[in-house]
């Protein structure tokens, strides 16, 4: 660990070798092949347009069965978009235009006879602010079983074992009707990723679900996914490389590079390894770079 | 920390994703679309049928002379609207004169100085929202009584509606205003307090001039809303019928929809024709006042 | 139309023919309105610079205001009452009562129905203020056995007044209520027309204009049936439904200022042809002669 | 780079490290600040005008006319009949706009793209410009005669309460309209985006998501249809009839109280008769119950705001 | 760099000793004097309420003259509520209070005979999110000297000068007379600096400058500040450590800390160094967690 001084003017010429520091707060709980196994989705040359302007280019990812998978790289680079495509929630936004293929089980969904909203009941969601809806605890965990028409034996049942899979039945079993606003931001999160788990979806995207909690909440989050993989493939999207370190089978890094004529940030996809080789053994100048904290 | 006890979780059932068909166009999605596009073109229908059937009606008089000549009794086929006309400007620009400059201080005043925290501005924000939703008529009291308290015997003139219609319109000017300044981002603000600017230079020279576009929408839709106005006008005592244009703030003047209002009542068919022709240029004026103000917004609209 | 706005000057008798300038205020019965109208559109053809302002608050609204010194000309249709002579007094106001025309009252009925004539009686029993009749078999067992479709004017109409006041003379001076009231004289045309037990009331020549589609009805007061018409209303026959309707004239204004001096006397010179205009029976010889007598009482 | 010269503060005590921080005078600050406070309080200074011009003509009104004269079903000073009359013309002309205007809210705020909101939100606000003389006329001569009676064959007065209120309710639409998508548009989009990542499709996240978010900005849009309903005089004037009905049957004619105030202050009554005050009476009357409905209506987006 | 797998149970008990992994990033250029030289401000016993909440508690600080101090911690700790105080911005926000000093060459600027308006002429603000004025670069560059009453010569000398002071004349010297709008984020940001140094404060407050711009325009933002220190006192919030420390000469790290009653996130200062001490050697364990990317 070397502290010594450098000018300003120099140091942005001298590279620094001593890349990987995260690497240290990796923790590995498991070996991780080095494809993903079985992919539950693929991403294949995916271009994303806002209007004329180019967002994302051509990204190729796979994400493995029960894997978590985090998206990182500097703010603006794309990552939020390539997930919203995952479900397809970027066909709410207002000119938005997808290119490539984007593959769940085989399925191309941006396939014309998919019906987006099949797609969003089998890839679920949880959101950088928690984002309950105005109605009381139970209410929230049912809005999806009832909105998608799911055959439920007994709605308080599954109301219980989602909020069980989220870690949250015991700290709000007596005020399941309060209204849900009254939980912590922690806690709200938590219900966000119990209505997520209450439709049982295949696949959790998450971008960002840690960003507006506190230290406490963040690590209760974390763990809940560590759970949660073991029956769901999860795919995050984080701004906190130490939490991708910690809880990641494999890190997809981007990076937002201007065009020569327009001057639009373009994101792309610079690496995709596995969370502990490309911490500790980054391919790319901009991925050591930025796991380095020389910008972002 | 409890973790999940679903471990023994079963294995996920897929829903099929290409069904081929979309939930977002299921028979009940798809009714409750038409019955919103019914909403929305209901009320454009109706205009459509009042303007059509309206234009129907006077269409026999769309000639200058409606808005050339003056009222005509003796010859109804080749009455016209041009006293009426032209007091209605008159009264648009003498509102305008006075409701605009006035709201647009009293806004300032509630958006930029005002501490909303005090009850007496609270007091008067909501007395601001009852204001705009007193009926018209009360306006006309309201400055009939005014104009006797300022020491003015003439009834009919020019002050007295304009008084009416901008006391009328205030409340509106107002907050519009005040939605405009409010839509100036805080952020303007902040940076030329910052620079040791006062409250009053930061409105002055960033947050009104800022603001402009949705202060002339607001009061170009308050003043289309006076335009229309008949009753007020009736109450503070607007003649009937003259043949004289207008000439300053204490001229006797008519205003178009008080003309269009007492030729409703007659009984000749020609004076019927020349009300439904004289309805669709009232309904110009308003249109045309109304097609300004989208052009504002749209032209002038800033993306922060 | 058209032609320039001349410049308002208040007074000064600078010759009578067609010279003068400045402007005149009328106010008061919306009745007598269209004559007065119909005056100044006729002058300002002559004379753009004389500015008149008409306006039709109603028979007492425009005393109210003529007593007070605000305008120029009232018009009525009644005369003058004991309280409005007190209020013009207590303010110094002189005035000169001019008769401008004939109003008949018409009572209508759907040409369908079979009724020719009523007695003031029978008017009562129609309009009267305690009158629950329905039926028109209840006002004669001869008349046929029809529902009463009742419309007439609202009660701040001066018609409504002469009605009750004059025709009815009732103490409440009301009539009935329970009938479809509205100041368009059109909705009680298309309303009587429109209805096989309908009936209704207004101006004669309003009825005139609508002969086609509504019957008048002949009134009986006491001296057999009269039919209405501008001959019967002249005579003082058709009776008590013909009124005469009035000009006010400040004589301090008339005297003071040439504007309204020279509105007055066009008025008055042409008053055959305004009242045709106005849609009003124009006065016979001898009651013209009377009026031209009065109007040169003024200067005097 | 060299910004040696602008170092140092900017203090008129010359003194280098103490800038004078003094409070200063700003005359000029001081008189705008008064002109524009002076200018706000002309609000509260034209109610209590309004109060004023109403309450000293109702004072005479009555010393001649007793209490229960003037809150009477029966007789020339009676106001209930045109209490209830705006009461039937107000609840037609609601169930004209509330779910017209809902609808037409649901549909801008969350099916129309940005670009035809911003043409079809102002073409629904015209109607609401639209002067109401003209509505009135056309209830007059088209819906009444055309509408009413020719084409649904209904038995309706020439003048009625039916046609008034279905106008007026063609009036009111943009009120309702405008405000209720104001507040479903400050539903925040991630409630929205919710539901939709749920599996729901447009109809239920709009009615299940948003409309209940916007609850209270949507109650408060219709209590403001209400009161525009309640205070709007022309329509009434023309189209709801000019006589004194208790009759709860639509298809009457029957005067409402801004119709009688319209009728009273353009007719016979020589000014400060006790007839003519009835006017200030009646207007003293719909100015008390716009101001509670008002109040009852701010009440209730105080009280029920969602904090998202 | 130890990257040995830990289970998901066991790593939290596991203290990680490996602390100040982002000094490697600090490059000093120059000495750091135990104590901040000639403070220009010293902030005692500074407490702040949002009507009853409790936001900021108890902070002392002092900032050196010449000296760039950096504060840190995680969102909602009271950075930037502090950074307002010190201007007196706070003034502006309704149901704000302050308790407590904040002196100013030995000047109380909340004593009722200051005036909050001088106050803002000697201390300069420049935001998070570049907020130019919609009027030309010049006329952006002009406002301040115009509204203070600032006696200028030449008008035009002093927007060049500032421009220059912010390195943006060479970019802007031939659209001055253009929308400042029309300049990319950076460059706004740059022309927000220059602003403010047209009215020649003493003191410059940023809250995090950097946020919002793409990695080359922060690097020019850093040396910017790096090259003003020369001339004014800088006091800056970041969110990103590394930057902090790179450009810093001290740091105060904050954290929030949970009411045992209200349940408030009270803001306060756990620590305030020498930016290469803090880095190095925390004092705190929170610090240390804070700074080794444990949460945040
Ligand atoms: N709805 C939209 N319309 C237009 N441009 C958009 C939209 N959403 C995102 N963008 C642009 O697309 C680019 C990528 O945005 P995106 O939100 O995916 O980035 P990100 O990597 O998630 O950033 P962050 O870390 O800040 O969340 C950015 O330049 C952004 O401005
Ligand atoms: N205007 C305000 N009214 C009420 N509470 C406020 C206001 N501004 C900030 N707060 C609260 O005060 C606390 C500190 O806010 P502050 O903005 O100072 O935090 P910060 O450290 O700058 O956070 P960030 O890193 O997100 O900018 C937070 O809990 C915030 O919610
Ligand atoms: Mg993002
Ligand atoms: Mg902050
Ligand atoms: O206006 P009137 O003739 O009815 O008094």
């Amino acid at each position: 660990m070397s502290t010594q001084p450098a000018t300003a003017s120099t140091r942005r010429s001298e590279p620094d070798h001593e890349v990987g520091s995260f690497a240290e707060a990796r923790e590995q709980s498991r070996e991780v092949p080095a494809a993903p196994p079985e992919p539950v989705m693929e991403v294949l040359k995916l271009n994303v347009y806002y209007g004329g302007f180019h967002a994302v280019h051509d990204v190729n990812l796979q994400f493995g069965k029960n894997e978590i998978t985090a998206l990182i790289g500097p703010s603006g680079c794309g990552k939020s978009t390539v997930l919203r495509c995952l479900n397809r929630m970027n066909d709410l936004v207002a000119g938005a235009r997808v290119e490539g293929e984007v593959n769940y089980h085989g399925t191309n969904i941006y396939a014309r006879e998919v019906d987006p909203i099949a797609v969003r009941t089998n890839i679920g969601m949880v959101f950088q602010k928690p984002n309950p809806f105005p109605k009381s605890i139970y209410d929230n965990i049912a809005y999806g079983p009832r909105v998608t028409g799911m055959k439920v034996e007994s709605m308080d049942d599954l109301v219980e074992e989602a909020l069980r899979g989220a870690a949250l039945w015991d700290e709000v079993k007596d005020k399941l009707k309060q209204s849900a606003y009254g939980l912590s931001g922690g806690q709200q999160q938590r219900l966000c990723i119990a209505r997520t788990i209450a439709t049982r979806p295949d696949v959790i995207l998450m971008d960002e679900p840690c960003s507006a909690l506190d230290p406490i909440a963040t690590s209760r989050i974390e763990d809940l996914m560590l759970d949660l993989r073991k029956d769901y493939t999860i795919i995050i999207v984080t701004h906190n490389m130490q939490q991708a370190a910690r809880v990641s089978d494999r890190t997809a890094f981007f990076t937002a590079r201007p065009d020569e004529t327009t001057g639009d940030r373009t994101g792309l996809l610079v690496e995709f390894d596995r969370t502990a080789d490309l911490f500790a053994r980054p391919h790319d100048k901009r991925t050591e770079d930025y796991i380095s904290g020389r910008f972002g | 920390m409890s973790i999940a006890t679903t471990t023994a979780r079963r294995t996920v059932e897929r829903t099929e994703v290409a069904t081929g068909k979309s939930k977002e166009r299921s028979p009940g999605s798809i009714a409750f679309l038409v019955a919103l596009w019914f909403s929305l073109f209901f009320g454009v229908m109706v205009l459509i049928v009042l303007i059509v059937d309206t234009a129907i009606n006077g269409a026999p008089r769309f000639d200058t002379e409606l808005i050339t000549n003056y009222a005509s009794r003796v010859s109804p086929e080749t009455t016209g609207f041009r006293a009426g006309i032209l007091g209605t400007i008159f009264l648009m620009g003498f509102t305008a004169l006075f409701a605009v400059p006035l709201g647009i201080a009293a806004a300032v005043y509630l958006e930029e100085f005002a501490d909303n925290e005090k009850w007496y501005n609270r007091v008067i924000e909501v007395n601001l929202q009852n204001l705009a939703a007193v009926p018209a008529i009360v306006y006309g009291l309201l400055a009939v009584a005014t104009m006797a308290l300022m020491g003015f015997s003439e009834t009919g003139t020019v002050l007295g509606g304009s008084l009416a219609l901008a006391l009328l319109i205030l409340p509106v000017v107002i907050i519009t205003t005040r939605e405009a300044l409010r839509s100036v981002p805080r952020e303007i603000r902040d940076g030329s307090l910052a620079l040791g600017a006062t409250t009053w230079q930061t409105t002055w020279r960033n947050t009104l001039p800022a603001a402009i576009p949705g202060i002339a929408t607001g009061t170009i839709l308050g003043l289309s809303r006076a335009i229309g106005e008949a009753a007020p006008l009736v109450v503070v005592g607007l003649a009937g019928s003259l043949r004289f244009d207008p000439e300053g703030l204490m001229s006797q003047i008519t205003a178009l929809p008080m003309q269009i209002y007492s030729l409703t009542s007659q009984s000749q068919e020609d004076f019927r024709v020349a009300a439904s022709a004289a309805i669709i240029v009232l309904l110009v004026l308003v249109l045309g006042l109304n097609a300004l103000a989208i052009i504002i917004r749209n032209k002038f609209q800033r993306s922060w | 139309g058209g032609g320039d706005a001349g410049q308002t000057s208040g007074g000064g008798g600078e010759g009578e023919a067609g010279g003068a300038s400045g402007s005149v205020i009328v106010d008061g019965s919306s009745t007598v309105f269209p004559m007065s109208d119909a005056a100044a559109e006729l002058l300002s053809e002559e004379n753009p610079e004389v500015q008149t302002t008409v306006s039709e608050s109603g028979t007492g609204g425009g005393f109210e205001r003529f007593c007070n010194g605000e305008t120029d000309i009232s018009d009525a249709s009644r005369p003058i009452e004991e309280d409005e002579i007190a209020a013009c007094e207590e303010n110094g106001i002189e005035y000169t009562e001019l008769q401008v025309a004939t109003d008949a009252l018409t009572m209508v009925v759907n040409p369908d129905l079979d009724v020719d004539c009523l007695t003031v009686d029978q008017i009562t029993a129609l309009w009267g203020p305690d009158s629950t009749a329905t039926n028109w078999n209840e006002i004669d067992p001869s008349f046929p056995d029809q529902e009463i479709a009742l419309f007439g004017p609202g009660t701040d109409s001066g018609t409504y007044d002469y009605m009750a006041n004059d025709v009815i003379g009732a103490e409440s001076e009301a009539t009935r209520s329970d009938y479809e009231a509205s100041e368009d004289d059109n909705v009680i045309v298309q309303g009587v027309a429109g209805t096989e037990g309908g009936t209704g009331y207004f101006g004669y020549t309003y009825f005139e204009e609508n002969a086609d589609s509504l019957k008048a009805l002949a009134i009986d007061n006491g001296e057999g049936c009269v039919e209405p018409s501008a001959e019967t209303a002249q005579a003082g026959e058709y009776t008590p439904l013909a009124r005469p309707l009035f000009i006010y004239v400040n004589n301090a204004k008339y005297n003071d200022n040439a504007a309204t001096a020279e509105y007055v006397d066009f008025y008055i010179e042409n008053l055959a042809d305004i009242a045709e205009v106005g849609q009003f029976i124009p006065l016979s010889e001898d009651l013209y002669a009377e009026t031209q007598a009065n109007l040169e009482g003024i200067a005097g | 780079m060299s910004a040696t010269t602008t170092a140092g503060p900017s203090g008129g005590a010359g003194l280098p490290g103490a800038p004078d921080l003094r409070r200063r005078t700003r005359p000029a600050e001081a008189v705008i600040k008064v002109v524009l406070r002076t200018s706000a309080l002309l609000s509260i200074a034209i109610t209590v005008g309004i109060v004023l011009a109403l309450i000293g003509p109702v004072i005479d009104f009555f010393g001649e006319v007793t209490f229960g004269e003037f809150f009477s079903t029966e007789g020339r000073f009676a106001v209930i009949p045109l209490v209830t009359a705006t009461f039937m013309v107000t609840v037609i002309a609601l169930l004209v706009a509330v779910p017209l205007g809902l609808g037409a809210a649901m549909y801008l705020s969350e099916y129309a793209s940005r670009r035809a909101r911003k043409f079809l939100k102002p073409t629904v606000e015209l109607l609401a410009g639209v002067p109401s003389v003209v509505y009135g006329f056309f209830a007059l001569t088209f819906v009444t005669p055309n509408l009413l009676q020719d084409i649904l064959n209904l038995d309706v007065g020439f003048t009625n309460a039916l046609a008034a209120g279905l106008v007026l309710g063609v009036m009111i639409i943009p009120t309702i309209a405008s405000l209720a998508e104001d507040a479903m548009s400050a539903v925040p989009q991630a409630m929205r985006q919710g539901s939709f990542a749920m599996g729901a499709n447009r109809m239920q996240t709009t009615l299940r998501v948003v409309f209940p978010a916007a609850l209270s900005g949507i109650a408060a849009a219709i209590v403001l249809g209400l009161s525009r309903a309640v205070g709007e005089t022309m329509i009434v004037a023309l189209a709801a009839g000019a006589v004194k009905n208790m009759s709860l049957d639509p298809r009457d004619g029957m005067q409402t109280m801004t119709g009688f105030i319209a009728q009273t202050a353009g007719g016979e009554n020589p000014v400060g008769s006790t007839a003519y005050n009835t006017l200030f009476a009646v207007g003293l009357l719909l100015f008390v119950l716009t101001l509670i409905i008002n109040v009852i209506s701010i009440a209730l987006v105080r009280r029920f705001r969602q904090a998202y």
